[in-house]
């Protein structure tokens, strides 16, 4: 083994959640930071709306408003433990943000300036409260920059375009990671105490998603072989406003600033499903509404898509409406450029990629895969606890859209997800540089690079009949039709087949670049591989819960069983078979109750 | 429609020097090129290698060069391109393999210009935010969109001159920094670029502007900070 | 919110650095040629250049009024033409122009020669050329 | 391993920029062009003789006068329109449009002198 390399520390991802678990590990323990796309390019650049904290820098607000919304966001499946650590936080974790350089937009006085964002309320008049922390539509881009610029401040080590393999566990403690350097194609061992995933989360499963090319699930996948279970991965969140049939994400934000939802009649739908807030229910809500809008016969000309419109006269007559107004009182109004000043980078999808001008024009809009809420499961501080008890495995910690927590339980607030990625990386960065200091090194086996090399050959060597493009699109169609919005018994079971059938085919999949440098269609193919594992996991997962809750609706079970499933599901691989198992919900503070917006 | 694709092969571990391979492939006229690249690496050649991500414009992955002028492949729709394409890598970088560069000096540029938030100052006492007026976060707003594509580098014939050059996306960095009214480290940046490698070797070729696919205004954004140079002013 | 002005000194912006000095000189060099130029051009047009001369040979003496320049025109006499106030405008169109080109020349050279030595010699052999050529134009200028 | 970095003027002049491009090669070539006719020419009349007279030769003929008073103008007026836009960098955003104004002044006025060249040389 030539290329071994130690550290205390090894982050594996670099998005939000990596680099803040690297920034605060690096500070105590010798630290790397590995990632398959170079920093700046993970998939947290590409959100826009905001990250929520109760600063209450417009009007009043409380972590415990926070709280009580994440919770019933979640349809009461979230702990409420961990909810509540991360509301309380998050006051913190964004004013850190900002100490970091970030660059939110301002008030008029010269603090962070909030928006509203779904689901977010004043638990007092049940109006939408300005929660969400911004910097114009680019929020993400500016948090995955900032902690970036940070860490090589800080001269935290990054491994740039290494893919991460395989896992090192030894006597059940993490030992490391097995990486590929994609300009070699060298294997290298990562020898470490600590592993960190922040590795993202698994969109490409679906065929219209808003997720990037490199959300396929990896660190999930490298896990589940390992045998550490994965939790609530029935739960995916689709968004309701992607842009039609591309599945770019439209913000929430839109809605945030006065947008409104119109059907093929050319009716705002929205008071029908949630009379209080509206086009800002939570996104679980709005994506059913628009599916059942479609599905009636009122989508734009027949089709699957409905409009989603921010023109400023549509915005202010419909505020006027509403009765919706400025925080000084007066009401509410905008004009076209201040739509343009605060989501210019909107704007610009819709002329390039629609030829759309949403200032004078509807944008055509249908709900899109967006948002992992299951995954490894962790605690509070980014430990991985594979049962139950609470049972850790020493030096494993995951963090970001990869983890669950779970704080985001059957359906994800909107801008609950940055402010995730920032406290429990942060979390999990300290713990894991803690556990070093105390630990030893475990012996590296003999041969650590054994099953990445013997993946990569088996998929080197496949008979090369079956085409990884094929494979990848039919289990996107699959997946996306049914296993998406909507789910039943029927389509549910047809899928699982589907994906045992791809999986099957997959073990003749032929990859006929036999290079080492770059070998992009070997990485594509294993990358494959992973979805089809996922894919099988979210499916049976879904198939097991006979109920409705947050992002899983069920038409044969409509409605939400607390008494049956009002808890998380643990599935694990045991001798290349799948096992479900459950978790119980922590419940603190707020009871379960009927979820109405 | 029946588009034509012609793109620039390179396998470092065959071939002594790059050549055009050219396909022909069915497209909508609203695919993106980066759809019509996925196709052709899906389909006909796997071995095809080029970078992309997000797909949406918005993580800087896929510059290339497109009908000869540098774009993200991701927010270049055929319909505008035509049905006529010519793909190859961006100038100015070692090339790796087909489309993929060598994109360490560029990084490496960027790293010098220390782009990071600098204040040692203390925080406010109560803890909370550093007060900034939006009139003064409106100042550097545009560059802090820049998504370290590479687009405008890799266009500036003054780079193609001299790859010490540290290239008009070093500046917008430093550009976002040197006009944050919070940040306290604009002297030093400016000395850097002051260096024979710095800002002077920047003789507004403009293409840099062009090619910026989040439409910063590079050029200008430029001349602020040679602007700032002169005059000390940073408002 | 109040606003608070940032200036930095001289030493701070990097002004003093060669580069950027060189870099506002080329532009404040090109500036003053302009001016110089023009200046000359008025001058021959004052002085009747406009029944004597030809178009190249104005040409001439707006970008260097010297009287040699003119020496193979029509014109009766050139003793207006080879006055102190000629020769001095000669003279800075000649220490600015030279200045300017030479350092540019520099620039050019910078590109294709980057190691830390290479661009010494650079540096050092302009200082040289620029100084001989300026000796020797002002030489030419004072004994024409 | 790789393709060293290389990018050859022609490949640069296939780069399909706004023209930024050819206008800096043309200052560089009117610079450096005017650097070296200067140089000659001071040392022509600084030696003198029969070896001055041979280079001050040189530039009498029309094709040099051409290329030369190409070198000049271009360079004075390409250099105006960098001066004013260094100086206000607000007008940078109208660089592609200052180009334009740019070669409206430069070629009725080259395309002049050069009939006035070619006009004497050719002994009209
Ligand atoms: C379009 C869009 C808009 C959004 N808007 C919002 C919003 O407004 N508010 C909000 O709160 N949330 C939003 N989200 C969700 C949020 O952005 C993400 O959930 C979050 O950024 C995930 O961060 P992360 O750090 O977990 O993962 P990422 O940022 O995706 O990082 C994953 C990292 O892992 C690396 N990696 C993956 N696999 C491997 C491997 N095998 N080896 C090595 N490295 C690997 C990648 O290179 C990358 O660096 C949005 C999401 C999308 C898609
Ligand atoms: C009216 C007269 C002139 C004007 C307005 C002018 C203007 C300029 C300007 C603005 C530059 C900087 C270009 C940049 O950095 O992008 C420049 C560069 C240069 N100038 Fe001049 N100049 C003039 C005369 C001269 C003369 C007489 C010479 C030769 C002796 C000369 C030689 C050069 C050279 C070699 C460069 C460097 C070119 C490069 O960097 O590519 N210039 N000029
Ligand atoms: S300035 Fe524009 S072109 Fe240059 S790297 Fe940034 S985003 Fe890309
Ligand atoms: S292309 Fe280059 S020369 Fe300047 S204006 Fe842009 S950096
Ligand atoms: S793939 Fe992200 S910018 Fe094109």
């Amino acid at each position: 083994m030539a290329n071994v390399h130690q550290f205390d520390v090894v982050v594996v991802g670099a998005g939000g959640a990596g680099l803040m678990a690297g920034l605060y590990a690096s500070r105590n323990a010798k630290t790397a930071v590995i990632s398959k796309l170079y920093p700046t390019r993970s998939h947290t650049g590409a959100a826009q709306g905001g990250i929520s904290a109760a600063l209450g820098n417009y009007e009043e607000d409380k972590p415990e408003w926070h709280m009580y919304d994440t919770v019933k966001g979640s349809d009461y499946l979230g702990d409420q433990d961990a909810i509540e650590f991360m509301t309380n936080e998050a006051i913190n974790a964004v004013l850190e943000l900002e100490h970091m350089g970030l660059p939110f937009d301002r008030t008029p006085d010269g603090r962070i300036s909030q928006r509203p964002f779904g689901g977010h309320t004043n638990n007092e008049t049940g109006k939408p409260v300005r929660r969400a922390a911004h910097a114009a539509d680019r929020t993400g881009h500016m948090i995955l920059q900032t902690l970036y610029q940070q860490c090589l401040k800080n001269k935290v080590n990054f491994f740039d375009e290494y893919q991460v393999l395989d896992f090192i566990m030894i006597n059940g403690k993490a030992a490391g990671v097995v990486a590929v350097e994609l300009s070699t194609g060298e294997l290298h061992t990562i020898h470490a105490k600590s592993v960190i995933f922040a590795t993202g989360g698994h969109g490409r499963i679906f065929e219209v998603t808003s997720n990037a090319y490199a959300y396929t699930g990896d660190g999930a996948a490298i896990l589940l072989r390992h045998g550490i279970p994965l939790e609530d991965m029935e739960f995916f969140q689709f968004h309701p406003t992607g842009i039609y049939k591309l599945g770019i994400l439209i913000t929430e934000g839109v809605r945030g600033e006065g947008g409104i939802l119109i059907n093929g009649k050319g009716e705002r739908f929205m008071p029908k499903y949630a009379p209080s807030v509206k086009d800002l229910a939570s996104r679980d809500v709005v994506s059913r509404a628009i599916y059942t809008e479609i599905k009636e016969g009122r989508g734009v000309d027949g089709k699957n898509y409905v409009y989603l419109d921010v023109r400023p006269e549509s915005v202010n007559r419909f505020a006027a409406m509403d009765g919706r107004t400025n925080p000084d009182g007066s009401p509410y109004n905008i004009t076209g450029e201040q739509v343009l000043a605060k989501l210019p980078d909107i704007i610009d999808f819709c002329r390039v990629y629609l030829g759309v001008d949403p200032i004078t024009q509807m944008m055509p809009i249908q709900p899109t895969a967006h948002y992992t809420m299951g995954g490894i499961p962790t605690n509070k501080y980014g430990e991985v606890v594979v049962d139950d008890k609470g049972t850790v495995v020493p030096g494993l910690y995951a963090a970001g859209e990869c983890a669950c927590v779970s704080v985001h339980g059957a359906n994800r607030l909107g801008t609950n997800s940055l402010l995730d990625i920032v406290v429990f990386g942060k979390y999990a960065g300290l713990r894991a540089a803690e556990y070093a200091k105390q630990a030893d090194f475990e012996k590296l086996p003999a041969d650590a690079e054994a099953v990445a090399r013997s993946a990569f050959e088996a998929l080197r060597n496949g008979s090369g009949k079956e085409n990884v493009f094929d494979i990848s699109n039919e289990l996107k169609k699959a997946m996306f039709e049914d296993v998406g919005i909507y789910r039943n018994e029927k389509d549910m079971a047809a899928a699982l087949e589907k994906v045992r059938e791809l999986q099957k085919r997959f073990k003749n999949v032929g990859v006929k670049d036999t290079g080492k440098i770059f070998n992009t269609e070997l990485l594509n193919a294993w990358e494959l591989g992973n979805l089809l594992e996922i894919a099988e996991v979210i499916a049976m997962s879904a198939l097991n819960r006979k109920e409705s809750r947050g992002g899983h609706s069920r038409e044969d079970y409509p409605e939400r069983d607390d008494k049956n499933w009002l808890k998380h599901t643990l599935i694990a691989k045991k001798n290349g078979k799948l096992e479900i198992n459950y978790k119980s919900v922590s419940i603190t503070k707020h009871q379960p109750k009927a979820r109405v917006y | 429609m029946e588009i034509t694709v012609k793109i620039f092969r390179y396998n470092p571990e065959k071939d002594q020097r790059g050549n055009y391979v050219t396909y022909k492939v069915e497209a909508d006229e609203n695919d993106r090129v980066l759809d019509v690249l996925e196709y052709i690496k899906g389909k006909v050649d796997g071995a095809l290698a080029f970078r992309r991500s997000c797909a949406h414009g918005v993580c800087g992955s896929d510059a290339v060069r497109i009908n000869g002028r540098n774009m993200l492949a991701c927010k270049t729709l055929v319909r505008d391109v035509g049905s006529s394409i010519t793909v190859e890598p961006i100038l100015g970088l070692p090339i790796k393999k087909d489309l993929i560069v060598d994109m360490e000096p560029f990084f490496d540029n960027y790293k010098k210009m220390l782009p990071y938030f600098i204040n040692e100052s203390p925080l406010p006492e109560n803890g909370r935010e550093r007060l900034q007026s939006p009139e003064e976060r409106a100042r550097f707003d545009e560059t802090t969109k820049c998504i370290l594509c590479a687009c405008c580098t890799t266009s500036c014939p003054s780079y193609w001159a001299s790859g010490e050059y540290y290239g008009p996306a070093a500046i917008v960095s430093a550009h976002r920094f040197i006009f944050d009214s919070r940040d306290e480290a604009a002297d030093q940046r400016l000395q850097i670029l002051a260096e024979t490698d710095g800002i002077a070797r920047c003789h507004t070729a403009y293409n840099c502007t062009v090619a910026c696919p989040r439409e910063i205004k590079v050029t200008k954004a430029i001349g602020e900070v040679k602007m700032a140079m002169m005059t000390g002013k940073l408002d | 919110m109040t606003k608070k002005s940032r200036t930095l000194s001289l030493k701070q912006r990097g002004l003093m650095n060669f580069e950027a000095i060189m870099w506002l000189f080329t532009r404040l060099s090109a500036l003053g040629m302009y001016a110089l130029i023009l200046f000359a051009l008025t001058g021959a047009l004052v002085m009747g250049a406009r029944n004597n001369m030809n178009f190249a040979d104005v040409m001439r003496w707006a970008f260097m009024p010297n009287v040699s320049h003119v020496q193979s025109t029509d014109l009766a006499s050139t003793d207006t033409w080879a006055t102190p106030l000629w020769k001095l405008t000669a003279s800075a169109l000649l220490l600015l122009a030279t200045a300017h080109g030479v350092h540019g020349l520099v620039v050019v050279a910078d590109d294709y020669i980057t190691g830390e030595r290479g661009r010494r010699y650079v540096r050092l052999l302009s200082i040289l050329l620029m100084t001989a050529m300026s000796l020797i134009g002002l030489w030419l200028i004072w004994t024409s | 391993m790789g393709l060293k970095r290389d990018v050859s003027l022609s490949t640069g002049l296939r780069y399909r920029g706004p023209a930024g491009y050819l206008t800096f090669i043309l200052h560089r070539i009117g610079g450096v062009g005017m650097g070296i006719f200067i140089a000659m020419h001071i040392l022509a009349s600084f030696v003198g003789g029969r070896f001055g007279g041979a280079i001050n030769g040189i530039y009498e003929n029309w094709a040099f006068q051409i290329f030369i008073f190409f070198c000049v103008l271009f360079h004075a007026i390409n250099g105006l329109r960098i001066t004013i836009l260094d100086l206000f960098p607000k007008l940078l955003d109208y660089l592609p449009e200052a180009i334009w104004i740019e070669w409206a002044v430069f070629i009725p006025l080259f395309g002049l002198s050069v009939f006035v060249i070619l006009k004497t040389a050719l002994g009209g």
